[in-house]
């Protein structure tokens, strides 16, 4: 019953970490972030129900507020460099090489 | 407790499938008939107010007005404009009805009863969070609102939808904080059982007589019920807080292109629903919900079988009727007040009170430590005005500085009107008296113009 | 409880402190000259007093320093340290003397120069005396630091590269090191690092060959021994004479000493296995780095080159395992210290004058600064072993001893010493003989602080040369009891072929 | 069902350190929010560096007071031992770099101003700067300290997110080249919360697994457990990636030099200091307590990412020409050289002399560390810090008491005998060969060897080749000489008289961590 | 789970009436072209064209965003600890004091930054 929960925060982690790789924009590669972490507390519910106990459902609670604040400095943070840049593109974020 | 608290959270989920849909059934028509019944008496009422008649044509009193309203809307054209983003236009009036329906389900109509032979309480259902649930849907209920908007791809829209889903969110906060007390007083987020705890509030024993103890919540938690109050108009877009369809600066807000037909009528009946529903909340967390009030309840049997789903109705007539009257009385706030106030009043207030509740409560308690408490309390209260009296020095200040700029500015302007760039006309210019110009006759697109028919 | 060693370590670093808080450099120069001077005399007093058949270390002290690694300060000379102790508390203060006008060259802190000189000093003397293997590997990294130093900044063109190419090697086979001192000490499991708990503590031969491996290469850079010599060229030539000397002179006996001292008595197994692969390397070492001498025209490289020769010899006479070449080879570590000190030094002053280091600029020195090419001609024989003149002992020694043992390899060694003779020789006669060169006509001979500086060296040449025994006394117990151990496993082994 | 909850218990006394910390953080925001413009920073300053004195003092007295054998605050966080040291290295040095923070010209004047716009012209005119500087930097110190102590993953993961989202926003506050500081936010930011997500998404396998994210429960349940070994193994890989990332080790350390090149050089001593130290205070507890029954599934693979991240900074660093990068590469490197002691694990003694080891290596690199990114803020160009190392040449001649110190600095690192680097590599490396360990021992050599000539490179450039005529000039605020002096100090004695740290040390790592 | 049958009941009563008069809509009533009347309405101007995916907006909505985000969240806190605050008793009371004082640190700076105002 629970794996196929457990499945799709699988794909749901897969597919926002493909993202974070593949995607060019820094706010849609932060959305993806935060869908990671969205599918990491869908995991934890599941698991709070597969082993009975209430913990999982509790941490997600925390985890929703460090994604609240990182979604408050990750938009910050983007915002001001769109500012400087008028563009949102990681490839443009390029001053920094290897 | 009194052996007719009425049901709790175990009497439920062990309903037969058909009576849920019954009673669903029940719900969904109740919520119609209700929204055509509010209309009529939200406009009968308020011209009544105004000295008007209102709607006095169709049918006695013209009580089938919203009937033929209804009937008009689903008769007229369906325009979708062509800019707009089709699914999610077509998405969003879905989207605002649906949530609206579903808050329903956890209001409590009244105790157990049997229908045809099933004891059953006279709620669809309830749930150990119950009340996240209604503001779960109250927040599902703000997509709507935004993808109206954004789909629209209209600045009016555009800017309609931010503004009352920023509105929405805004209140929604201080809606959520003034519950908290409701639920430190009860002790559980389940209506039914919020309702059971209002049943008696015991006596208090003066001189040998007893007087019965005030049991609403509306009354021992006065601030958090007004605090509530005020947030339901701002929740439900309702004059004083009716921003998003301020036809003055943005026409109709999110709805703005959806101009006519059961769109519309979507969004009219999730406006409306939406009022019933925070009534209904109101009317459980504070006011007793379906329990009959003081002189009535004094009859033995008010608060069993049937009865108080009339006693609940009874409320929500009452509580729509306030809001008619609120709109009726109050001139509509400016954008910056509505935020303000709920971000700069309502909140903190909120907070204040919530910790001096607990603080009480937890000094009723027998293992309390109440020196600690009180000291605790007293350095928090020291703190709260040293910060406060720092700040208000500090606005007064901002407020000075403001007020002596734009006085400064006027005195400029006196000066010389043209400061600013302002085209000042001459005080001599010749007054126009209004020439038609030549090229104005000749519009011959062979267009229906609408509305002709 | 005496302090004499600590002493010994203590004087120069805090003359090194005071030097560099002098604010006149003629002041630092007396300074310097002095502390060395005076760690001179403190060091021959120290030497009368050891006695040849006592303990295998005297003069020993003891203080814990990190117990936790099991680390001490632990210092004690034997007969082989003694003498390079006696050889750098010698040339040191030769040195400062020579290269008193050294540093005014580039416009850098001459005071600096001396400081480094005299904290190169104590480290020298520290490294010989230490007998906590630990605080040997310390002070065997923190020489190159000073010495690294002296070439960057006071060195020749190329003193950059030089002296990262020293640094960089040495501290390469420093770290080797490490990690074998390191295993070392967790294998032996004594909880302590000095060289008599560790004597003896590893059995097992495979680990032994390791272990064996990671000393000897870091020594073998030290000890420029083909192939890891490359760097030793560089550095001398590029190093200020002054410091080419102590670098050659006494640096590299670290190297050697170390093999005696650590590879032989620590790992007698493992020497025995790989003493064949480094007689080769030594006897190449030999006739490659007189050949490649005989084909330079750089002074100072064509020196380095003859050293790595005579370092082959050192080495073939350390690991030949004989009581009479292991002698002969901690004798010609003194001697070479002295003769190419002096071949450095005299081959410095003339640099100074002409200002060029290649031998084609040169030509009939001879007539015009007679003093200075005598004195050169004395080193430079000495550095061929003439008989009479100290190397020549040292190196017959060894050969004599190698022969008895490894008689192959002797004999292609001997070779070396006729190359000798070649470059030598032809280095002379280019430069010294011949018609005057114009460059030339108008230098000056030795002056008097020049011939102070020479004076002792040629002294001690020929005085060696006649009367090595004292040395000899002093040396033969010591190496005869480092030697003893992997003697015992060669005995064994020859004997299991025996049956 | 609400009679079941037990109000929890808290020792407020264990976690004062932390909680002195935090709530200067919070009056912090408070005189933000209320202290007139002018007031802020000398409110600040004092504020700041007498929590961090506090915080420490109080740690010391707890570990006077004895070491308490069970975690606090039911079970989340873990003040044992290796915590109270951890914290007392992390409280140091949070207080040298907050003296280097405390030194003008670091922070940008308005970093909602677009770079070079009118608006920051203003800014700048008007002398206005970002208090809030000190604030952040105080709640990344708590979460610092809280990190290595959390004893429960949950705990962990929000020490990790305290202790790095103010980094992120720190890391774009650089006065001088803003959109380089910004892009390193930006950077520091996409790949810090992409980390954390791995550390989050194992914790949830974990917690799947073993049922409960406490570690010792997690320890207890390895062998239990039987048939979720993927969940196990999965999850144990992602929490190690998140950690991993944390530390900069390969393959994760891209991160690193574009960050310490970005941010402004305090802020980057604070971060290679303290969160070097925090990270593998909490790197060592999860492997240890909570996976220290796998040890045999994840040697193997340490192994293989100690030698890469030696391998790789050490290399890389040869390249650089940016001095700041050049030290991150270095950090990465000694990142794998502390590494490898985290691979020393065997028995219960062997851990204690592999943890006290590296105890003592995270001490003498962080001071180190700071004092090198202290010397870099001095030599300046007019375009703020010289940055390329072209214009480090003959700083020797110019300025050689700072030319001789960073020397001494750059010795340090490359562990030279006598200088506290040595015998922090001594130390690690010894626990290594112990623990049999040696082929690593031998990587670590050599790649110290290599990255010894970068560093000498360096002192190269300074001392031996000749000063450009318009060289950078060498300012020095007294914070930073006080930096300067601390951290030479701290690197002279622990080279010359380490047995007091050792036995600090080693009397921290007895007792291991508690379960 | 049970508890939650009746409301999806419910859903699907209301999604069927919602979803049914949209899409009854296009065929009650009457088709009559007029361009005017398909374009969005600007009180009469010729609409602004509208970049897809809609435009950029003020960053105050996002400002409130993020501050609705930080107290919905501490309402989550909130009601837990209302509902077991007779079990918690003094400790919750502490701790909730905590809390709140830390979230109004942080929403006086928001205040005293204008983070509150509106133009």
């Amino acid at each position: 019953m629970t794996t196929h929960y457990l499945v799709l925060s699988a794909l749901l982690f897969v597919i926002g970490g493909v993202g974070v790789l593949v995607r060019r924009n820094a706010i849609v590669v932060f959305m993806c972030v935060e869908l990671m972490l969205n599918a990491c507390n869908l995991a934890f519910v599941t698991f709070a129900r597969q082993n009975g106990n209430l913990d999982g459902q509790i941490i997600a609670f925390f985890v929703m507020i460090v994604a609240a604040a990182e979604v408050v400095i990750g938009l910050a943070i983007i915002v001001t460099i769109f500012r400087t840049r008028r563009s949102a593109s990681v490839d443009d974020v390029n001053l920094l090489k290897y | 407790m009194n052996p007719n608290t009425g049901p709790t959270l175990q009497d439920f989920g062990h309903d037969p499938l058909w009576l849920s849909i019954i009673k669903a059934v029940f719900i969904f028509v109740l919520l119609m008939l209700g929204v055509l019944f509010g209309v009529w008496t939200e406009r009968k009422l308020i011209s009544r107010m105004q000295h008007r008649y209102g709607p006095n044509r169709a049918g006695k009193f013209g009580l089938l007005q919203s009937v033929a309203d209804g009937l008009k809307m689903g008769l007229k054209e369906d325009i979708t404009p062509r800019t707009v983003d089709k699914i999610v236009y077509l998405l969003a009036p879905v989207i605002i009805a649906v949530p609206a329906f579903l808050s329903f389900s956890v209001m409590p109509f009244g105790p157990m009863v049997s229908i045809f032979g099933v004891k059953t309480p006279l709620q669809l259902t309830d749930l150990p969070v119950a009340v996240l649930l209604v503001l779960a849907m109250a927040s599902i209920g703000v997509y709507g609102i935004v993808l109206a908007g954004w789909g629209s791809r209209s600045p009016y829209a555009i800017l309609g939808g931010l503004r009352s889903s920023a509105q929405v969110v805004s209140y929604e906060i201080a809606m959520g904080l003034s519950f908290v007390a409701v639920f430190l007083a009860a002790g559980t987020l389940s209506t039914s059982e919020i309702v059971a705890k209002q049943a008696g509030g015991g006596t208090w024993d003066v001189f040998g007589l007893s007087i019965p103890q005030p049991s609403w919540y509306a009354i021992s938690l006065l601030p958090s019920f007004l605090i509530y109050a005020i947030t339901m108009l701002g929740e439900t877009n309702r004059v004083p807080f009716d921003l998003p369809e301020g036809e003055g600066e943005l026409v109709g807000g999110f709805h703005t292109e959806y101009s006519s037909s059961l769109k519309f009528a979507m969004f009219m009946l999730g406006e409306y629903i939406n009022v019933f529903t925070v009534s209904g909340i109101a009317i459980t967390l504070f006011l007793g919900g379906w329990r009959a009030p003081w002189p009535i309840s004094i009859w033995e049997g008010a608060n069993t079988g049937w009865w108080p789903m009339l006693w609940f109705l009874i409320k929500l007539v009452v509580v729509f009727g306030f809001f008619v009257w609120v709109r009726a009385s109050l001139p509509r706030v400016r954008y910056d007040q509505l935020m303000a106030f709920g971000w700069k009043v309502l909140i903190p207030l909120n907070l204040a009170w919530i910790l001096l509740y607990a603080t009480l409560k937890a000094l009723r308690m027998p293992e309390a430590n109440r020196a600690f408490i009180l000291t605790l309390g007293a350095i928090i209260v020291v703190g709260g005005l040293a910060i406060w009296l720092r700040f208000d020095t500090l606005l007064q200040r901002r407020r000075e500085a403001k007020a002596a700029q734009i006085e400064e500015e006027f005195e400029q302007l006196r000066e010389e009107p043209e400061a600013g760039g302002f085209p000042v006309p001459p005080l001599d210019l010749p007054h126009y008296h209004g020439v038609v110009p030549a090229r104005q006759a000749s519009t011959a697109v062979k267009e229906v113009t609408s509305g002709s028919n | 409880m005496h302090y004499w060693l600590s002493t010994l370590i203590g004087v120069p670093v805090l003359g090194a402190l005071g030097v560099a808080a002098v604010k006149n450099e003629l002041r630092a120069k007396q300074a310097t000259l002095a502390v060395s001077l005076l760690v001179l005399v403190l060091t021959v007093v120290m030497a009368v007093q050891f006695s040849p058949n006592g303990d295998k270390f005297q003069f020993t002290e003891k203080y814990s320093w990190v117990p936790s690694f099991g680390i001490h300060f632990g210092l004690g000379v034997d007969g082989i340290a003694l003498v390079l102790i006696l050889l750098s508390a010698v040339l040191v203060p030769i040195v400062v003397l020579a290269s008193w006008h050294e540093a005014e060259a580039g416009k850098r802190s001459v005071r600096m120069y001396f400081a480094l000189l005299l904290v190169l000093e104590a480290m020298m003397i520290g490294v010989f005396a230490a007998t906590d293997v630990f605080l040997f590997y310390v002070f065997f990294e923190a020489m190159l630091i000073p010495m690294y130093f002296m070439i960057g900044s006071y060195g020749g063109a190329q003193r950059s590269y030089a002296a990262v190419k020293f640094l960089l090697y040495s501290l390469f086979g420093g770290l080797l090191m490490l990690v074998a001192v390191i295993a070392l000490y967790s294998i032996a499991d004594k909880g302590s690092f000095m060289f008599t708990d560790l004597v003896g503590s590893v059995q097992d031969v495979g680990t032994q060959k390791w272990l064996f491996l990671g000393f000897f290469i870091a020594f073998a850079i030290k000890a420029p021994l083909w192939p890891f010599h490359t760097w030793l060229p560089d550095a001398a030539a590029q190093a200020p004479a002054g410091a080419a000397v102590l670098l050659v002179g006494v640096l590299d006996k670290v190297g050697t000493y170390g093999m005696l001292r650590f590879c032989l008595e620590l790992f007698p197994d493992a020497a025995h296995y790989f003493t064949p692969l480094v007689l080769v390397l030594s006897v190449v070492g030999i006739v490659y780095g007189a050949i490649v001498a005989i084909g330079q025209t750089d002074m100072k490289r064509l020196i380095a080159y003859t050293s790595i020769s005579h370092f082959g010899f050192i080495t073939m006479g350390v690991f030949a395992i004989s009581v009479n070449a292991g002698s002969g080879a901690t004798l010609y570590m003194v001697n070479h210290g002295f003769s190419t000190g002096a071949l450095f030094l005299i081959a410095g002053f003339l640099i100074h004058r002409r200002g060029s280091q290649y031998i084609s600029d040169y030509g009939g020195v001879q007539k015009v600064a007679p003093i200075l090419a005598g004195t050169f001609l004395v080193a430079g024989l000495s550095g061929l072993a003439l008989p009479g003149l100290s190397s020549f002992v040292s190196e017959f020694m060894v050969l004599i001893g190698s022969y008895e043992t490894h008689a192959v390899y002797a004999i292609i060694a001997t070779s070396g010493v006729v190359l000798a003779a070649i470059y030598i020789l032809w280095m002379y006669q280019r430069t010294m003989n011949g018609p005057t060169a114009e460059s030339v006509r108008d230098i000056k001979d030795l002056n008097g602080r020049e011939k102070w500086v020479v004076a002792p060296l040629i002294a001690v040449i020929i005085a060696l040369g006649f009367f090595p025994k004292p040395l000899l006394d002093v040396i033969n117990p010591a190496v005869t009891d480092s030697i003893s151990q992997v003697q015992h496993v060669k005995q064994e082994s020859v004997a299991q072929e025996g049956q | 069902m609400n009679g079941t909850i037990q109000a929890p218990t808290i020792e407020y006394g264990l976690l004062a350190p932390m909680l002195v910390v935090f709530g200067a953080a919070i009056i912090g925001v408070l005189v933000e929010a209320f202290a007139p413009r002018y007031l802020r920073s000398s409110i600040h300053k004092p504020l700041t560096l007498l929590s961090l004195a506090g915080a420490f003092v109080l740690t010391i007295w707890q570990a006077r007071s004895g070491i308490p054998t069970k975690p606090a605050a039911m079970g989340a966080v873990a003040v044992d031992g290796p915590a109270l040291f951890i914290w007392g290295t992390i409280l140091v040095l949070a207080f040298v770099s907050v003296l280097l923070i405390n030194d003008e010209g670091h922070f940008v004047a308005s970093a909602s101003a677009v770079p070079g716009s009118a608006e920051e012209e203003r800014a700048l005119s008007e002398g206005a700067t970002h208090t809030e500087v000190y604030p952040l930097a105080l709640f990344a110190v708590g979460g610092m300290l809280l990190f290595p102590a959390a004893n429960d993953l949950l705990a962990m993961f929000v020490a990790l997110e305290v202790m790095s989202l103010p980094l992120y926003l720190l890391c774009g506050l650089a006065r001088r080249r803003r959109l380089l500081s910004q892009e390193a936010a930006v950077k520091y930011f996409l790949l810090g919360a992409f980390s954390s997500a791995f550390f989050l998404y194992g914790t949830a396998l974990l917690y799947g697994y073993a049922g409960s994210v406490d570690l010792a429960k997690i320890g207890a349940s390895l062998g239990a457990v039987g048939g979720q070994d993927t969940l196990l193994y999965i999850g144990a890989a992602m929490l190690g990636v998140g950690l991993l990332f944390k530390i900069g080790a390969a393959p994760f350390q891209a991160w690193k030099p574009d960050v310490y090149q970005g941010s402004p050089t305090p802020i980057t001593a604070l971060m290679a200091s303290g969160t070097l130290v925090a990270a593998f205070g909490a790197l060592l507890r999860v492997f240890w307590v909570a996976l220290g029954g796998l040890e045999w599934s994840w040697t193997p693979i340490m192994w293989g990412v100690a030698i890469l991240t030696m391998v790789t900074g050490a290399i890389l660093a040869i390249t650089q020409t940016d001095i700041k990068r050049m030290l991150a590469y270095s950090s990465i490197a000694h990142g794998g050289f502390l590494l490898i002691g985290v691979v020393a694990i065997g028995n219960q003694q062997q851990n204690a002399s592999a943890l006290s080891a590296l105890l003592f290596y995270l001490v003498a690199y962080g001071f180190t560390t700071v004092g090198a990114f202290a010397i870099v803020t001095t030599v300046r160009d007019a375009g703020g810090e010289a940055w390329h190392l072209s214009r480090w040449a003959g700083l020797g001649k110019r300025r050689p008491l700072v030319a001789t110190v960073f020397a001494f600095f750059l010795l340090a690192f490359a562990g030279i005998p006598l200088t506290s680097g040595f015998f922090g590599k001594y130390a690690v490396f010894q626990a290594a060969v112990d623990a049999g360990a040696t082929p690593l021992v031998v990587v670590g050599v050599v790649s110290s060897a290599v990255a010894a000539f970068f560093y000498v490179r360096v002192i190269v450039l300074m001392f031996f080749s000749d000063p450009a005529a318009d060289g950078p000039s060498v300012v020095i605020p007294g914070g930073t000489w006080a930096v300067g002096a601390l951290a030479t100090l701290a690197t002279v004695v622990l080279g010359v008289f380490p047995q007091p740290v050792l036995d600090l040390a080693h009397t921290a790592a007895q007792s291991l961590f508690v379960r | 789970m049970e508890l939650y049958v009746p409301i999806l009941v419910l859903a699907v009563l209301a999604a069927g009436f919602a979803v049914f008069s949209v899409s009854i809509a296009p065929f009650t009533g009457p088709k009559r072209w007029n361009r005017a009347k398909l374009d969005a309405y600007e009180c009469g101007i010729e609409p602004t064209p509208q970049p897809v995916g809609g435009g950029r907006f003020p960053l105050k909505y996002m400002i409130t965003a993020m501050l609705f985000i930080v107290f919905d969240i501490e309402i989550i806190f909130l009601y837990p600890w209302a509902v077991a605050f007779d079990n918690l008793g003094l400790f919750g009371l502490v701790e909730m004091v905590l809390f709140i004082v830390t979230v109004l640190v942080a929403y006086a700076y928001v205040w005293r930054r204008r983070g509150l105002d509106w133009d």
